[in-house]
């Protein structure tokens, strides 16, 4: 690894001035289970480190039913996952918080982090987008709120600046009879990275009609996005085994998958589809429990 | 008498005799009769006087520490083989 | 060329505080095992892949190779060294050895940190919740069999004592 | 000649068969153990290692100027450091190399042959230093067509690696034309062609199975000093001091007396450890900068750069009478040498059909270089390949002719006396004996039951079969004067070989095993020692200290003699001391014995030194495995899996296990997910732990071990060796769960989910 500064700012503000400093080459350390790893190949570059994990501001984590769910940009995906609040209105983010790499990573890596890194196959970055969740980003100015859909433009890239910080990541309180879920496919069952991912949320009303839905597939294209054909084909249906069926059908339409080492285009699109139904269906199950 | 079995590569050596049975008190009697009957198999298998590096032999089921000197008995039964190694 | 930055740092290493100085790219990792002394931690892939570097950050297993020395400081870090107390082996050193859980050995310190981590969370694991919590940690000789039933059974004794 | 162990009374044993903590135990579970990368020196310097960005490419030029000016670089090497060694095949290590492809492949001359392959070595003051000096050696090179595939690589106008390069055992026609095939075997027994006339049903199916690497956690690495009269001493991570000796020897034009290797505790080998890389290197950089040397591969270099195992493309064809006879097996394999000649091809044929007793048998084996890297021995080198091929199409066979596949193995199954495809019959071998263990099990018995939704669930076996092998082995025991025993051997422990053979004293010598002190000494400090491989530790480590215990006995006796002023012929060893047979009730126990010998003689030390080459004991091995294919996603999950070997004795059944065990698990990585990915130009894709995916303990279930003891009569405890044979059956044996799954058979490996998913939708 080549010289860097390190540097652990207690405030937001002066974390903002540190990435300010632009002949330092600065970038902001969260978990650092990419970054690390990243400046160690020369994948990355950064002459100053700017650990953001001492800032209070960043280490919120908050959920009710009410307010719905305030995730601070440093806390971990472990304590996501041991949130009680946090595992009953959001088991999908949880599911997904609790796949990324081994329990020692889970103690490290951030969802904001997963989400900033962004890798087209960040397990998180689904499960944030079918929740419609939002990020609040400190710049050398303002604050601005954008779509956790928008934030990433392109694999390993951000609409972010390098002066710029995601504080917080913020997601509405479940409606009635909504509920999320999220399922990859990797050939191991642990320590892998998702050959394809699928996040879901769905909305159902007192007789199980499906009045909304989201559905995000990762993996499948350069970077997450929503599969909005297939969802949409969701409303209004029961989400039988017919409605799941082509859901998967429109959900393996609109990956655009890759050939490369961890999979082939052809198989990918066929386990999106896949999966889309499992994750589909799994959500509608939760979300009739909430009526 | 020992029968000296012999690898196929080296049976255009032999007329296609799979095996020749002659006698001596080593591998390297046995398989300088060989040669004597069909010139040409010992330099397949021997390299400065001793089995090529590629070669091992093996008599009576035992791959043989001595290679060329190697003791066989009346009854002996010798194949080249490759060398093994393992993990 | 300008001398690196050495930054100085402070903290609590299995129990008694150290100081040490370093530079801000060096891992903890390579602090401990480099400028500590302390050997017992291994690297095995330096990307946060097989856990064999795993020491307890605080109250929680992390990946020693992933984590900077510049980000230790008032913090507390417990090594494999820092396990037995004294000649009193740690009841999961000594179910390692009971079962035969470790061959090369190499892996061996990673493991007995991150189960030493779950079972301080959770002292009455399922089989699937030690797979589950060692998945980080990859052992090439054993099949993870005996190591499993090493925890197990350290939980168990754990637990009655 | 050898007899029939069954009919002997078995012997009772004391410590051999019990479960001692081993040795090395408690500094293993404290940290406290010194492996290789944790040796540290005064002044010592870190290396780091240039390597090649291309797959295949001539080098024109290395500039090491502006790396040299960086403050903190003390030396650097490149291939212009080596002296010219021999180009021809030279009995070297384990088995035959080639001088001078060992020293290219260490610091490549004029080409580089694979991505990774080392170009330049620099040592600095620290690793961060040495890294950023290595970025800094430009090195210019012609972009050459790479090859990487052995199809690709035998076709007549594939890009040439060594253009100095015949095939051996080829058409003599082509004798003069440059080839990546470095060699061709046949092997051949009865009539093949009178064999499948004589079947009723024939199967020819071809394979294709990945390259692998053996994944041990502990990379490379090796610590190098070399003091102003030349003498070096290296300390290194190796399964084979001697050889690591030797091999360096060769390399650098050294004689064997000017290097002493001390092997460091081992962070796992499976083969993978029994050749070097880093050593000469580290020579080199601590003769040029007059400073110790570390050197510590990356995982990335790991997996670039030292010797996996061969992928391979396989053709079999088999018969089978309608009641179950296995009429004949023709075959041909090619494997993956890599960068240079020396696949384990040949094994790989040998053990094909090696458990059945089949007359007539053909095989051909092909050595291919690719521009990969250079293969080297993984756990019964090139035998899983092969299993996977044969014990599918036998699992196949059965099937159609509708009998159990278990029982036509037991029908066919290979004895004592049964000849193998390159000649050697079979000695009392344990086969049968494995099959009816299998056949009577739990597992076997056990239903299946039915998964959810799309999984479906699916049972399968297989066997493998390994030679074992003897080789040379030194042991000392020196009996100290408090009546303890300290063991010296030259065997690297890997298992717990350590105490393994620290039983066998104590079983001789009539001690507590505790008693015994064992370890593993430098190539100063013990006679020759061949590498820990071929299963060989407790078998012919095992017997030098046998014989070395042997030795301490008749010592004993004489220094008993010596006391009671008799005829050595009037005492006997028995059980820890010395009895008198003309004196009734007079005993000299060991400790006493060992606290007078100053007055006796001097001190009592034996020794013994062997080539076990005779005392080879093969092994077989075989594994039942559930699994459950989720037929949508093509994903297969282990649900339960037993693993049977017979294992000739097991001295510490626990150990023996834990061999069982992790070759079965390293099997299971092999068949489902590992594999080396090449992008079209050679660049190795997944050079981590994380896209090189091998099992973590969620993918797995336990794994049941049934050791079977069919004594091996050449060995005086009955051992044949246990670490390889484990690895062969689990590929196949998990390809035949899936097929019962699911109907579906995958002839590629690894059988990861896309592969498993194709072969559902093209089954029939």
């Amino acid at each position: 690894m080549h010289e860097l500064q390190y540097s652990s700012p207690t405030s937001v503000d002066e974390a903002l001035e540190m990435l300010g400093e632009s002949s330092r080459d600065p970038r902001v350390l969260a978990g650092g289970t990419d970054l690390l790893i990243q400046l160690r190949s020369g994948a990355r570059h950064a002459r100053l480190l700017v650990d953001v994990k001492r800032i209070p501001e960043m280490n919120v984590l908050h959920a009710d039913a009410r307010t719905g769910l305030r995730l601070g940009g440093a806390v971990p995906c472990a304590l996501v996952g041991e949130h009680p609040a946090a595992r009953e209105l959001y088991p999908g983010l949880v599911e997904a918080a609790e796949l990324i790499g081994s329990t020692q990573i889970q103690n490290r890596a951030t969802v904001a982090g997963n989400l900033c890194n962004g890798s087209p196959a960040a397990d998180t970055t689904p499960a944030l987008l079918a929740l419609d969740a939002t990020c609040t980003i400190a710049g050398p100015s303002r604050r601005r709120e954008i779509a956790a859909s928008e934030l990433v433009t392109a694999p390993g890239r951000t609409v972010l600046a390098a002066n710029d910080l995601l504080v917080e990541i913020r997601v509405a309180a479940p409606a009635r009879g909504s509920a999320d879920a999220y399922q990859r496919l990797i050939p191991r069952s642990e320590m892998d990275i998702a050959v394809v991912g699928v996040g879901a949320s769905v909305t159902v009303d007192a007789d199980g009609t499906c009045t909304a839905a989201r559905i995000a597939l990762g993996a499948v294209g350069p970077r997450a996005f929503l599969a909005e054909d297939a969802a949409a084909s969701l409303v209004g249906t029961k989400v039988d085994e017919a409605a799941l069926v082509e859901a998967g059908r429109l959900a393996s339409e609109a990956a655009q998958p890759i050939s490369d080492k961890r999979g082939t285009a052809e198989y990918r699109r066929e386990v999106a589809g896949v999966l889309t139904r499992r994750v589909v269906a799994e959500a509608a199950r939760r979300g009739r429990e909430r009526i | 008498m020992s029968t000296v079995f012999i690898p196929p590569a080296l049976r255009r050596l032999t007329g296609g005799a799979e095996r020749v049975v002659v006698s001596g008190a080593t591998v390297g009697d046995l398989l300088d009769a060989v040669d004597r009957l069909h010139p040409g198999v010992r330099d397949a298998l021997v390299r400065d006087d001793e089995l090529a590096p590629h070669v091992a032999v093996s008599v009576d089921d035992v791959v043989a520490p001595a290679g060329l000197a190697e003791e066989v008995t009346e009854s002996s039964e010798v194949h080249f083989v490759p060398p093994l190694g393992g993990g | 060329m300008s001398k690196p930055q050495k930054l100085h740092l402070s903290t609590r290493l299995n129990g008694e505080d150290v100081e040490f100085l370093c530079e801000a790219r060096q891992s903890l990792l390579e602090v401990l095992r480099d400028e500590l002394g302390h050997t017992g931690t291994k690297e095995g892939c330096a990307t946060g892949d097989c856990g064999a570097c795993s020491v307890i950050l605080d109250d929680r297993v992390v990946c020693s190779c992933l984590v900077l020395a510049a980000e230790v400081e008032g913090r507390e870090i417990t090594t494999v060294e820092g396990l037995a107390d004294g000649d009193h082996l740690h009841p999961l050193q000594r179910k390692f050895l009971e079962h035969a859980a470790l061959q090369c050995g190499v892996c061996t310190p990673g493991f007995l940190v991150a189960a030493r981590a779950l079972l301080d969370r959770n002292p009455d694991p399922t089989e699937r919740e030690v797979r589950y919590h060692l998945a980080g940690n990859l052992c090439r000789c054993t099949g993870y069999d005996k190591i499993i039933r090493a925890v197990l059974d350290a939980a168990a004794e754990m637990r009655s004592t | 000649m050898s007899t029939n162990p069954m009919e002997e009374a078995p012997r009772e044993y004391r410590v051999i068969g019990t479960r001692p903590i081993r040795h090395d135990g408690i500094d293993k579970v404290t940290g406290r153990a010194v492996y290789g990368a944790d040796v540290s020196l005064p002044g010592l310097l870190h290396g780091s290692v240039v390597r090649s960005p291309h797959a295949h490419a001539r080098i024109l030029s290395i500039d090491t100027s502006r790396a040299a000016a960086l403050p903190g670089v003390k030396a650097i090497v490149t291939s212009a450091d080596l002296p010219e060694v021999r180009d021809r095949e030279e009995a070297l290590g384990e088995g035959s190399t080639n001088p001078r492809h060992l020293s290219h492949n260490i610091l490549a001359h004029d080409k580089v042959l694979y991505h990774g392959h080392a170009v330049a070595a620099v040592a600095a003051t620290s690793p961060h230093v040495a890294a950023e000096a290595a970025g800094l050696i430009q090195v210019e090179y012609e972009v050459l067509p790479p090859v990487l595939d052995v199809r690709a690589a035998m076709a007549d106008d594939a890009p040439i690696l060594h253009a100095d390069l015949r095939t051996a055992g080829g058409d003599p026609k082509k004798a003069g034309t440059p080839s990546n095939v470095a060699m061709i075997t046949e092997f051949e027994i009865g009539d093949v062609e009178a064999g499948f006339a004589a079947a009723d049903e024939i199967i020819e199916r071809t394979f294709d199975t990945a390259m692998v690497h053996q994944g041990y956690i502990e990379p490379h690495n090796a610590v190098a000093k070399v003091d102003p009269d030349g003498q070096a001493t290296v300390w290194c991570s190796t399964q084979g001091a001697f050889d690591v000796r030797h091999l360096c020897a060769e390399v650098l034009g050294l004689p064997l007396s000017k290097l002493r290797v001390y092997p460091a505790e081992i962070g796992g080998g499976f083969g993978g450890k029994t050749t070097i890389y880093l050593e000469p290197l580290a020579i080199l950089l601590a003769r040029a900068s007059g400073h110790p040397v570390k050197l510590v591969m990356s995982r990335s270099d790991v997996l670039r750069a030292t010797g996996p195992t061969s992928g391979s493309h396989i053709r079999v064809k088999m018969g089978v009478t309608r009641d179950g006879t296995l009429t004949a097996v023709d075959a041909s394999l090619a494997y993956e040498a890599g960068a240079y000649p020396g696949s384990p091809v040949r094994m790989g044929a040998m053990c094909m059909a090696s458990p059945f007793a089949i007359e007539n048998q053909r095989m051909v084996a092909y050595d291919v270089c690719v521009n990969r890297p250079k293969t080297a021995a993984y756990r019964a080198p090139g035998a899983t390949n092969a299993a996977f091929a044969c014990e599918t199409i036998v699992d196949e066979l059965a099937r159609k002719i509708g009998m159990d596949p278990l029982e036509l193995r037991r029908k066919n199954a290979a004895h004592e006396g049964t000849p193998m495809v390159h000649g050697p019959k079979h000695r009392r071998i344990g086969c049968a004996e494995l099959l009816e263990a299998a056949q009577r099990s739990d597992h076997a018995s056990a239903p299946l039951g039915n998964a959810d939704g799309p999984r479906k669930r699916g049972r399968g076996f297989a066997t493998g079969y390994w030679f074992n092998a003897g080789l040379q082995s030194s042991a000392t025991i020196s009996i100290n004067p408090d009546g303890t025993a300290s063991l010296v051997t030259g065997s690297p422990d890997i298992g717990g070989t350590r105490t393994s053979c620290a039983m066998m004293a104590a079983e001789e010598l009539g001690l507590p095993v505790e008693l015994v002190r064992p370890s593993v000494a430098d190539t100063d400090s013990i006679g020759l020692t061949d590498v820990t491989g071929g299963s060989r530790v407790t078998l012919a480590t095992g017997l030098a200290v046998h014989d070395a215990a042997q030795d301490v006995k008749r010592q004993l006796c004489e220094r008993a003699a010596r006391t009671w002023k008799c005829a050595i012929e009037e005492v006997r060893f028995d059980d820890g001391g010395v009895d008198s047979l003309v004196q009734d009730g007079e005993r000299l126990s060991l400790a006493e014995l060992a606290k007078g010998a100053g007055r006796t003689g001097g001190p009592i030390v034996g020794r013994a030194t062997v080539n076990a080459q005779r005392n080879v004991g093969s092994a077989f091995g075989g594994m039942m495995v559930d699994v459950e294919v989720d037929t949508e996603t093509g994903r297969v999950d282990v649900t339960r899996c037993t693993v049977f070997q017979d294992v000739g004795k097991a001295i510490h059944p626990a150990y023996v296990e834990g061999q069982m065990q992790g070759g079965a698990v390293q099997g299971i990585g092999w068949a489902l997910n590992e594999e080396y990915v090449y992008d079209d130009e050679g660049h190795l894709e997944n050079d981590g732990f994380l896209d090189y995916r091998m099992p973590v303990a969620l993918d797995l279930p336990m794994i049941e071990p049934v050791i079977i003891e069919v004594a091996n009569p050449a060995h005086p405890y009955g051992v044949r060796g246990v670490g390889e044979v484990s690895i062969v059956a689990p590929p196949a044996a998990i390809a035949n769960a899936i097929a019962d799954a699911t109907g579906a058979r995958v002839e590629s490996l690894p059988m990861s989910p896309p592969r498993v998913l194709a072969a559902l939708h093209t089954r029939p």
